[in-house]
């Protein structure tokens, strides 16, 4: 809240009693505080978000967060069924990343029974492609869906236009569009497809010059740029005292990724950088930062698969599936593991007890705490920078609410 | 550092608070007692030696068979790194707090870490955990505790205990159309 | 009800009129902007480039519930927000339909058995015209459902409903008895 | 289908035809006995008979029974052949020749109109004083006068000659006036809206409406209409219900009131004012007003917010707009349009906006406040989307909504028209009309004769030229509306306040000092300047203008190609 053109409207907030030669004064124009209900169907708040809003004419005061609206029972419901049967249901929890999910719960029950040593070099760089490309498909889902909150069109419909080519590549291996369920319990369900792998370099090769598309049309806008930059800082500090993870926490400058701190899946054998929020555009942790490291996390997860899919080379013929994965039984033991989901760290807390039927799953959603920071940094903004905070936090409420 | 050396020191400066640990599992915590959670949790943020800075996650377990309910601090430290990759460190840490399941009280850590804000509403909202002191707590039929998060506020029960019965209508919406309900069975 | 529609009885012009009105109805059903989950998403997908709802005059998306004609319930419904869904639905005008869109608001979906918080079907809240199945259900999937509903709306009448109408006399003459 | 079984989808329209027979002969027995009575009525007011007391009689029997004769022969072949008239609108291309056919035809009822116009004001006034009865209005031709006038240029009818009498008063032409005026904004946004969704769907490679109507979804537009219509209309009972009606009326009108006096070409204006300019920005200036009156009205905190800010964008760009407006009538010593349009004949070199820097940049600076005051993006805040759920229409269904798109679309109409008008020559053409009469002569064809006269109403001026002019400044507000995010509130007025407001006073200040300089003191090293920057200008301009060109062709030509197809997709799923 640094701009010039914020500062005059903060000073232009009539106080109601001025003090004058001694006597009391009152203003023509007092003004109202007015709770505004945003949401839950609202197009600014990506889902079922509801936010009451405390404003005065268009400054919001307070906006205090109320989740719930999309509630599903998950953690319940993976205490009924295996752990096989429960991949499905977290598809549904981050719908926009249902690979990573599925790899984060995948590897949390792995974990739990020792089995992630036995998992086959070539299941492993298979995850490894389509969590990263799910991940651009994501991080082309928020950007779409920025731009939109901005109030830019036509960059969400490009994001599409791209992330369906993503999608045609998933429905090639596993035959859904959203809800792959691909990576499962003991690898991934089914080989590659014939000629994915040339499919799959192609798309790259037509997707690394679409970044700098959007770059020119969205990311180097000086109307974005104006909106965005220097709106709802979170510095360094704050963003790990509230929890925050993945491009958030990234966008505030700390340089912190699972996949580099603690590799899972061998990212070790990975090269690549970790975009941080540098303050190019205004303050290090503002709203620009947050968006510019998901655009830049997209170069690199290109960075990644290429990688892969050169490893991927010498490993045909090797079983993806690991036949012990529908039939295990969980120990009486428990774990949390976290992934680096699109939008942070996603872990999955899961007790067994000897059976089959794990005692408790709990799934810590990235979204569920990346959102708690609402109320903290949209004081004193605008209304029109609400929009646009809750949309740089790129929240999902079906991972929010579960 | 590994999770005994954290143990030692947090015995070290805690003696019998720490209530037990155990390092053989895929899942090393050591047990704090409730009363003192808040102390403890105090030292683990602000200790320069560790500076558990990142509440990840707080679960809360049913355990019917022993009569008592677990939350579970996931912790991680998240210190800068050297300046070559200027990548931060990694150290994770768990804690479990066990309560009576009749009574259970933690004190909230909710302003140690804001994270632990929301976290600790889930888990009273889905296991009924009352975390003292919340930040965002509200008056209820036996006491203050904190305000629902994901349930409507006038829910009846915490869902996710082992125990819980589904409700059959919610404001005249039936919960259940042509089949029997069923319930988990343990 | 609109301001036109069970005011005349039928014949003489309103029947042709009505090959008009219902026309005009079904070649630009706006839907509202109102993703609930994951079924939202697909539906985005229906509006952007490859599917591009807007071919068949159905891509203006209007925020505002007033200015909609279709509610596409995309996901899953639950006990919390069930009273803001019939809210909605009370705050459309009429004609209003509503479009069941995947398995959730079909029938509670995967989340039947173990869904305490879940409402099973869309069609307990506000009436459904048509059922769109799947999880989620693919865009083609939606565009079939967007069709139907289209040969719906073509055999709809402005004219009283015969049935209608007579129970209404029934009715007053029972009270004026 | 067949399995639907609700007991009104089973009533199919074959069950319906006796109704419909019963309907058919009514409507052809009502027709004949119309056009019986017109004809009878015709033969017999004869000539010689042309007393001013037989007008509202000749009106009524002759002119009325005729025109209902031919809408009930209308409607019975509607009814008869409907199903074939479905058909023939589906047939694409056919559809869209009648769509473009009505466009002239609309055109030409304007044009008849302008010539009746004319005809009227030309007759002398006959001897002595008349009055209508009742009314005690006095008036200068009775009916035998007209029809005089009508045997002078040899039209013998003499109905036409009572047709044609009420037309001498001015009230009466205003409002046949209006009448093509709503004909023709109701042409505006009808093909605006779907021209909008075309253009939108091209930017984002979509394909946008393509099925209402057969050719490219044309008739999207009358179907929205129609939907519209017929949808229910919700007035908030919390709200203020009276306002809320007014509301919309206050919107709408003004943008219509706005076009009475927009010339089209040189003849081609309703009421050609001294003032237009002037009376032309009050009327856009009202529409504020409905705008702020409909967010009270709905008792929504959303449309509040609407309304709030559209007050304070609209307050603050109307002085920026005015001010920028004051360059042109400064160059052109008037606030008349067509006098200001007239003084840029000649040779788009001669157009406002090449003249001098000032010129140059007033436009622009006009235009961005053009679309701040019209709502468009990136300026519209007022009902953006994704801040206020609609701004100040969130409460307004059905027809009601959509008028306030009439006038929206009317206003952006209008503001390109004046832009055109006040800086990009008007309805002269590019081209110099002496070089299109040499060009004439040159490959033979007279420029007075058929040929000669069409090429001339083409090429050198005209409304046609003027509407093609207008349409591309609309169309770069669509295409900004679709390219560029929307701006925040306090930027919006920051823009305007410190930006612009101060830019606009310096641009007129200087403008006024250039004119003083080269005008009238006749400072010679002042009009050499003058002169390079006249042609720098101009040379800015035709590199703009060619590079317009370049860009769309290059689109055109590469279209598959910038759209972004994926040589594989073809290979996989679900493509």
């Amino acid at each position: 809240m640094k701009t010039d053109a914020v500062d005059i409207v903060l000073e232009s907030q009539p106080d109601i009693n001025v003090e004058l030669n001694g006597s009391q004064i009152q203003h023509d124009l007092p003004t109202e505080e007015m709770l505004v209900n945003m949401g839950p169907q609202h197009p600014a708040t990506h889902g079922v978000l509801r936010i009451v809003l405390r404003t005065d004419g268009e400054m919001v005061l307070e906006a205090v967060p109320h989740i719930g609206y999309l509630h599903r029972c998950a953690e319940k419901i993976g205490e009924t069924v295996a752990p096989y049967q429960y991949i499905p249901y977290t598809d549904r929890m981050d719908y926009l990343a249902g690979m990573n999910n599925n790899l984060g719960f995948a590897l949390a029950v792995e974990k739990l029974t020792g089995l992630e040593q036995e998992i086959s070099k070539r299941a492993t760089y298979i995850r490894i492609i389509f969590a990263e490309l799910n991940r651009i498909a994501s991080h082309l889902v928020a950007f779409g869906t920025y731009g939109l909150d901005i109030g830019a069109i036509t960059p969400f419909l490009y994001a599409f236009r791209e992330r369906e080519y993503i999608l045609d590549l998933f429905e090639s291996a596993c035959g859904a569009r959203l809800t792959y369920s691909y990576i499962t319990i003991g690898g991934v369900t089914d080989d590659l497809p014939d000629k994915f792998v040339e499919i799959c370099s192609e798309f790259l090769d037509y997707f690394e010059p679409k970044v700098k598309e959007y770059n020119n049309l969205l990311s180097h806008n000086h109307i974005f740029v104006k909106r965005t930059a220097d709106i709802g800082v979170i510095t360094g500090e704050e963003a790990l005292d509230y929890g925050l993870t993945g491009p958030v926490l990234r966008g505030s400058g700390v340089r912190w990724d699972l996949r580099k701190v603690r590799p899972h899946c061998s990212y070790d054998e990975f090269e690549f950088d970790v975009p941080v929020g540098q303050g190019l555009k205004g303050t290090v942790g503002d709203c620009w930062d947050r968006y510019i490291v998901r655009i830049q996390e997209m170069e690199q997860s290109v960075k990644i698969i290429r990688q892969a899919l050169e490893k991927l080379r010498g490993t045909e013929g090797q079983d993806v599936l690991h036949k012990k994965g529908k039939t295990i039984k969980l120990p009486d033991d428990d774990i949390y593991f976290e992934i680096e989901n699109p939008r942070g760290q996603l872990g999955f807390y899961v007790q067994g007890n000897g059976a089959a039927i794990p005692a408790r799953v709990k799934a810590r959603g990235p979204s569920f705490c990346n959102l708690c920071v609402t109320d903290k940094v949209c004081r004193d903004v605008l209304l029109a920078d609400v929009a646009a905070i809750i949309g740089s936090l790129d929240v999902v409420m079906g991972e929010v609410d579960r | 550092m590994a999770p005994e050396e954290i143990a030692n020191i947090l015995k070290d400066k805690f003696g019998n608070k720490i209530t037990g640990s155990n390092f053989e599992t895929a899942h090393p915590h050591v047990l704090v007692e409730a009363k003192s959670w808040l102390e403890v949790a105090r030292f683990l943020k602000e200790d320069p030696g560790l500076t558990f800075n990142l509440l990840r996650s707080i679960s809360a377990v049913d355990m019917l068979e022993d009569d008592e309910l677990i939350a579970v601090y996931d912790l991680c430290a998240c210190r800068p790194g050297d300046r070559e990759t200027d990548m931060c460190a990694f150290d994770e840490f768990c804690v479990k707090v066990k309560v009576p399941r009749n009574n259970p009280h933690i004190p909230s850590v909710a302003n140690i870490w804001s994270a632990a804000d929301w976290h600790e509403r889930e888990a009273y909202d889905l296991m009924g955990i009352v975390f003292d002191e919340h930040p965002d707590s509200v008056m209820g039929v036996e006491g203050r505790h904190p305000r629902r998060i994901l349930c409507p506020d006038d829910w009846d029960g915490y869902p996710l205990r082992k125990d819980y019965r589904f409700p059959m209508e919610y404001h005249g919406i039936p919960a259940v159309t042509e089949y029997e309900q069923t319930r988990p069975v343990h | 009800m609109s301001w036109i529609e069970n005011r005349f009885e039928e014949g003489l012009i309103i029947t042709s009129l009505d090959w008009a009105i219902n026309w005009g109805r079904r070649s630009s059903i706006w839907p509202m902007t109102f993703g609930l989950a994951c079924c939202a998403i697909e539906m985005m997908a229906f509006g952007a480039s490859r599917f591009d709802i807007d071919r068949f005059g159905a891509g203006a998306f209007r925020a505002s519930p007033r200015q909609a004609d279709l509610m596409i319930v995309a996901g899953t419904v639950t006990f919390k927000m069930a009273s803001r869904v019939k809210r909605l639905y009370n705050q459309m005008p009429e004609p209003k339909y509503v479009m069941a869109m995947g398995a959730c608001t079909v029938g509670g979906g995967p989340y039947f058995k173990q869904g305490y918080h879940v409402v099973k079907g869309v069609d307990l809240i506000v009436p459904v015209d048509i059922y769109v199945p799947g999880c989620p259900p693919r865009p083609e999937t939606l565009m079939e459902g967007l069709m139907r509903l289209q040969d719906k709306i073509k055999n709809q009448t402005l004219a009283r409903d015969r049935w209608l109408s007579a129970k209404d006399e029934a009715l007053e003459t029972a009270t004026t008895v | 289908m067949s399995q639907i079984t609700l007991p009104w989808i089973e009533k199919s329209p074959e069950t319906l035809s006796g109704y419909r027979r019963k309907a058919i002969l009514l409507l052809f027995v009502l027709a004949v006995g119309h056009l019986g009575i017109a004809l009878v009525s015709l033969f017999a007011f004869k000539p010689g008979q042309l007393a001013d007391w037989k007008i509202p009689f000749v009106l009524a029997l002759v002119l009325g029974a005729s025109l209902a004769g031919m809408a009930f022969t209308a409607g019975a072949f509607g009814v008869v052949f409907y199903r074939i008239i479905g058909k023939f609108l589906r047939w694409s291309y056919v559809a869209f020749a009648l769509f473009l056919g009505g466009v002239v035809g609309a055109c030409l009822i304007v044009w008849l109109h302008a010539e009746i116009f004319t005809f009227i004001k030309g007759l002398s006034a006959a001897e002595g004083e008349h009055r209508v009865w009742l009314l005690a209005v006095p008036y200068d031709h009775t009916v035998r006068n007209i029809y005089a006038g009508l045997e002078a240029i040899g039209v013998e009818v003499p109905v036409l000659a009572y047709a044609l009498w009420p037309l001498q008063f001015e009230f009466i032409r205003d409002l046949v006036a209006l009448g093509g005026i709503i004909g023709f904004i109701s042409i505006i946004p009808a093909f605006g809206i779907w021209w909008e969704r075309k253009v939108s769907a091209r930017i984002q490679s979509r394909m946008g409406p393509m099925r209402v109507g057969g050719w490219h979804g044309w008739l999207q537009s009358p179907a929205d209409g129609l939907k519209l219509i017929f949808k229910e209309d919700i007035i908030p009972p919390e709200g203020d219900p009276l306002l809320f009606r007014l509301a919309v009326y206050i919107t709408f009108v003004p943008p219509i009131c706005a076009f009475l006096a927009l010339p089209f070409a040189a003849a081609w204006v309703f009421r050609d004012l001294d003032v237009a300019l002037i009376f032309i920005l009050a009327m856009l200036g009202i529409e504020v007003v409905g705008v702020i009156l409909a967010g009270w009205a709905s008792n929504n905190k959303w449309a509040v917010y609407g309304s709030m800010r559209e007050a304070c964008q609209m307050v603050s760009y109307e002085i920026p707009m005015g001010m920028s407006l004051l360059i042109p009538i400064m160059m052109a010593g008037s606030l008349k349009l067509t006098d200001i349009a007239g003084a840029q004949a000649g040779g788009f070199w001669n157009w406002f906006v090449f003249a001098n820097p000032w010129c140059f940049i007033a436009f622009f600076t006009y235009y961005c406040a053009a679309l701040a005051s019209c709502k468009r993006a990136p300026f519209d805040l007022p009902e953006s989307e994704s801040e206020l759920v609609a701004g100040f229409l969130t409460e307004y269904s059905g027809f009601r909504w959509s008028l306030f798109f009439f006038g929206e679309y009317a206003a952006m109409f209008i503001v390109a028209g004046l832009a055109v008008i006040l800086f990009l020559g008007g309805w002269s053409s590019p081209i110099p009309e002496a070089w299109i009469n040499s060009f004439l002569t040159a490959v033979g064809a007279s420029p007075d004769g058929f040929f000669g006269t069409l090429a001339r109403g083409l090429l050198a001026g005209g409304p046609i030229i003027f509407v093609l002019k207008a349409t591309f400044l609309f169309y770069v507000q669509l295409w900004v509306r679709w390219t560029l995010p929307r701006v925040r509130i306090d930027q919006v007025l920051y823009a305007c306040v410190q930006v612009m407001l101060p830019l606009v006073m310096v641009l007129l200040l200087a403008n006024t000092l250039w004119i003083l300089g080269t005008d009238h003191l006749q400072w010679g090293w002042l009009n050499v300047i003058d002169g390079i920057l006249h042609w720098i200008l101009v040379g800015i301009g035709v590199i703009v203008a060619l590079a317009i060109l370049c860009i769309a062709l290059y689109g055109f030509k590469n279209n598959k190609r910038l759209v972004g197809q994926l040589a594989v997709v073809d290979q996989l799923p679900g493509s």
